[in-house]
């Protein structure tokens, strides 16, 4: 178990730094959806099974192909657009990443009664979830199904518009 | 003809040990490996058995299952199938294997050596992982999640990324062409398979796979319930689209596209697409049979012959839609999709909900009158031309 | 209705694979090596070269008809001759190049001896194509019985026409005194 | 011994920076996609971590990443068909180029 967590999150942060800093657009893609595999193999370690399986369908069953999609669609496959300036871009974005970095381990470090908590054995059961969803949580449910649409009717018509103005 | 002695106690016993003769099998292996090896080492062995059980019986499959195919479909056009090799040509599934191994591997000039290489093996990956999760008898399955079914559909969709990125990878616009077709198809029939799941997993409460088997005990298995005969039909033909299988092999239509998104491949790596897609036709069998014709649940015979009964009728029905059917047309495999299948497995869902609230007599009179009344609507609106009746033919004179 | 399409062309199918295990006419292949189909009579392959009683004496005179009638020209003959040079009604060398025969049947139809004829045997694979395929005149004969085997009524017709024509040319020497009959049958 | 909350914590903010890091520093516009997906990530992550810590009993924390993750896919299906739209007019992803407002 233990082994487990550390080589998956090795992975998922090797994997993490390849998806953005590699220059041809199809291995990036392919890399983040190996950090979303292997985020989910995170959740199943956490004993979230139903949260680890609806992230492989969503992420890497949808979110990867709609990226290759894009990518495909877009035609500068390699981006070789790096003039001279670029290495002060990488060191600005470094610095600003690792003073984030900086601050967040900081938090967790001053967190004292942190390392008390203990995993609770208890595994949440899909059908107490789903249950969970509909009565507590309503609100956010139907206020994801609004958005949902929303976002579903959005992204056609953005496509849509574009026809009828070049016909 | 039996012996008078043995009587009937008996051979139900012995069907029950038979029944049980894998789990036993591998009980026995553990109790040995348990006294040999330390505490962590014997779940690592449990899983290796599984794991190699599996990984065992997947290429067998397929590789009769490619016999399989050629047979029937070689009888349904009045000739007799591969019957050289071997008895009745059962050695030919092993030629092929050598054949293919055997056949030089092209990596086309310019194409992406990474993607040409990984996608064939990601192909077979989601196909192999997911004989993990069927029940295959009697406590015989071996990963028993409480999402089981869920983590199916989600590892079945992840085949859809390796089959574009392969084709990506081969710089062939044919198989580019191919792959967008695949895409297209694959995911918009995911859609009305996944629903018309949801009908079994409103019913039994459950996603877990083994459980919706428990919930079929001896013969009253779901689909002798209005919604559980039409979710098997609208399941089953959303899996045969999903395996890219003759009414719906556009992604691979020889004729149009060369050979779709596996163009490029040749050898070994074809072999693995191949298998890749005859292990999704036994998986995605062997799920409809689980959760609508029982799984492994049946009178007399050990359960996992019941397994195997059931999931190859299902595969010789495939088979039969291979004998019979032409290929649909872009637009017709959309349009079955959208304004056919997913309709119809919305209102099998309603159907389910009368049937858990209604009383019995209630609920099958509803069920058939809504399932008849709307697949007799949806048919109305999805015919475009009419055929005429009795057409008048002019002769030349 | 909608569907009834679908279902009737499974019908079919379904009526055909179980045709082939149940009615005599469902499946007609010959499994070729172990099963055959008799060959008609009149089937044609490559030419043969007949004799009556001894290989040697083949009824071909080497009159060179069929060498000059053939359309791809595969036959080569060449005139036997005796100790003094005369030259004999035999031929000495009888070449058939049969990656070129197309199997035509003229020689046959020009023949005036009834010495060649077309046979049924077709298995004739080689190794090797240069000499394997230039049938000698040993390889080329066949015994009469051969050909009465597998082309019989042929074989009758041409028995008669023979035997017809045998009496009249016996009529014919008759009335004239025998000289030196030559072989001419 | 089991894994202490700080090091899922650890993970998830590396998560985080380098997810942030590819939104700042890359001039591909899906580059940036990519990188404000693995910010989410990083969030969901922290969530469950979290819940698993807590009593476990209350579902907060897996309904509130099943509703991140629904988010996150609008957001994808959203900011690629802006991509694509604006690909069509600028004929370029490169975010530097995409700047003046009428073409």
């Amino acid at each position: 178990m233990i082994a487990a967590f550390y080589l998956i999150s090795v992975v998922l942060i090797v994997s993490a730094v390849l998806a953005v800093s590699l220059r041809n657009l199809i291995y990036c893609t392919l890399c983040a959806s190996v950090v979303f595999i292997s985020s989910a193999a995170l959740f199943f370690l956490l004993k979230a099974d139903f949260i680890g399986v609806v992230q492989i369908l969503i992420y890497v069953g949808a979110v990867a192909t709609l990226l290759l999609f894009a990518v495909m669609l877009t035609k500068n496959l390699v981006s070789r657009q790096y003039y001279v300036g670029q290495k002060r871009k990488w060191s600005y974005g470094i610095f600003t990443a690792s003073a984030v970095l900086w601050v967040l381990i900081g938090s967790i470090r001053s967190q004292t009664n942190l390392a008390e908590l203990v995993t609770a054995d208890h595994q949440l059961s899909v059908v107490s979830l789903g249950k969970e969803m509909l009565t507590a949580f309503l609100l956010p449910f139907e206020v994801a199904s609004l958005l949902l649409t929303a976002a579903m009717i959005g992204g056609i018509v953005i496509a849509l518009e574009e026809k009828k103005k070049s016909s | 003809m039996l012996d008078p002695r043995f009587r009937g106690s008996d051979i139900k016993e012995c069907m029950e040990n038979l029944d049980q003769i894998f789990v036993q099998a591998k009980r026995t292996v553990m109790n040995l490996a348990e006294s040999v090896l330390p505490q962590p080492l014997v779940l690592l062995v449990s899983m290796l058995i599984s794991i190699g059980v599996i990984a065992a019986i997947g290429p067998v499959i397929m590789m009769y299952l490619t016999w399989l195919e050629r047979k029937v479909v070689g009888r349904i056009q009045n000739r007799i199938g591969p019957n050289r090799v071997g008895k009745f040509g059962l050695l030919q599934p092993i030629a092929d294997g050598i054949k293919m191994l055997t056949k030089e591997d092209i990596v086309p000039e310019g194409a992406d050596h990474i993607l040409h290489f990984l996608s064939p093996v990601l192909v077979v990956v989601p196909a192999l992982l997911v004989l993990g999760l069927l029940p295959w008898g009697r406590n015989m399955a071996a990963v028993d999640l409480q999402v089981g079914l869920l983590l199916f559909f989600a590892i079945t969709s992840t085949g859809t990324l390796s089959i574009f990125l392969g084709a990506w990878g081969s710089r062939n616009k044919f198989s580019l062409l191919g792959a967008l077709r695949a895409v297209a198809q694959l995911i918009s029939y995911e859609i009305p398979q996944v629903f018309s799941a949801v009908v079994v997993i409103m019913h039994t409460q459950t996603i877990s796979i083994v459980e919706i088997v428990n919930a079929q005990p001896g013969f009253n298995w779901f689909v002798f319930t209005p919604w559980g005969f039409t979710g098997l039909v609208l399941f089953y033909i959303a899996s045969v689209a999903e395996c890219n299988r003759t009414p719906f092999d556009l992604p691979e239509a020889e004729s149009e596209i060369v050979a779709g998104f596996h163009t490029e491949y040749s050898g070994m790596k074809f072999a693995l697409f191949y298998m890749a897609e005859f292990l999704q036709v036994f998986s995605l069998s062997a799920l409809a049979a689980a959760l609508f014709l029982g799984g492994w649940q049946g009178p007399f015979l050990p359960s996992w012959i019941w397994f195997f009964l059931k999931t190859y009728g299902l595969i010789f029905i495939m088979l039969w839609f291979r004998g019979t059917f032409p290929r649909l047309r872009v637009d017709q495999l959309m349009g079955f999709a959208w304004k056919f299948l997913l309709p119809m497995s919305m209102i099998n869902i309603v159907v389910v909900g009368i049937w858990t609230y209604a009383s019995p007599i209630v609920a099958w009179v509803l069920g058939i009158l809504i399932i008849a009344i709307s697949f007799g609507v949806l048919a109305k609106l999805n015919t475009r031309y009419h055929i005429e009746r009795n057409r008048k033919f002019i002769l030349a004179e | 209705m909608w569907g009834t399409g679908v279902l009737k062309g499974m019908a079919v199918t379904i009526k055909n694979f179980f045709d082939t295990y149940t009615s005599k006419n469902g499946i007609f292949t010959v499994e070729y090596p172990e099963k055959r189909l008799p060959e008609k009579e009149r089937f044609r392959n490559f030419p043969i070269l007949v004799y009556d009683e001894k290989p040697e004496e083949l009824r071909c005179v080497a009159c060179d008809i069929c060498a000059k009638e053939c359309p791809p020209k595969c036959i080569t003959i060449v005139k036997a001759k005796d100790a003094q040079g005369k030259p004999l009604k035999q031929p000495e060398v009888f070449d058939i190049d049969f990656t070129v025969c197309m199997n035509c049947g003229i020689c046959e139809e020009t023949c005036p001896f009834d010495a060649i004829y077309m046979d049924h045997e077709f298995e004739l694979a080689e190794y090797d194509r240069m000499d394997a395929l230039i049938y000698k005149k040993e390889r080329l004969s066949r015994p009469w019985t051969h050909f009465e085997k597998i082309r019989p009524t042929d074989a009758k017709e041409i028995n008669e026409r023979r035997a017809k024509d045998a009496t009249k040319t016996a009529a014919a020497v008759k009335p004239a005194p025998p000289q030196a009959s030559n072989q001419q049958t | 011994m089991t894994i202490p909350l700080s090091h899922y914590l650890a993970v998830s903010a590396a998560l985080f920076s380098i997810g942030l890091f590819g939104a700042l520093t890359r001039r591909s516009a899906i580059i940036v996609l990519i990188g404000i997906e693995i910010m989410m990530n990083a969030a969901n992550l922290n969530l469950i971590a979290f819940w698993r810590y807590s009593d476990g009993t209350r579902a907060t924390g897996q309904l509130f990443t099943f509703f991140g993750i629904t988010i996150a896919a609008a957001e994808v299906a959203v900011g690629l068909a802006i991509v694509i739209s604006v690909y069509r007019l600028f004929q370029s992803t490169n975010v530097n180029e995409i700047s003046d407002m009428k073409k």
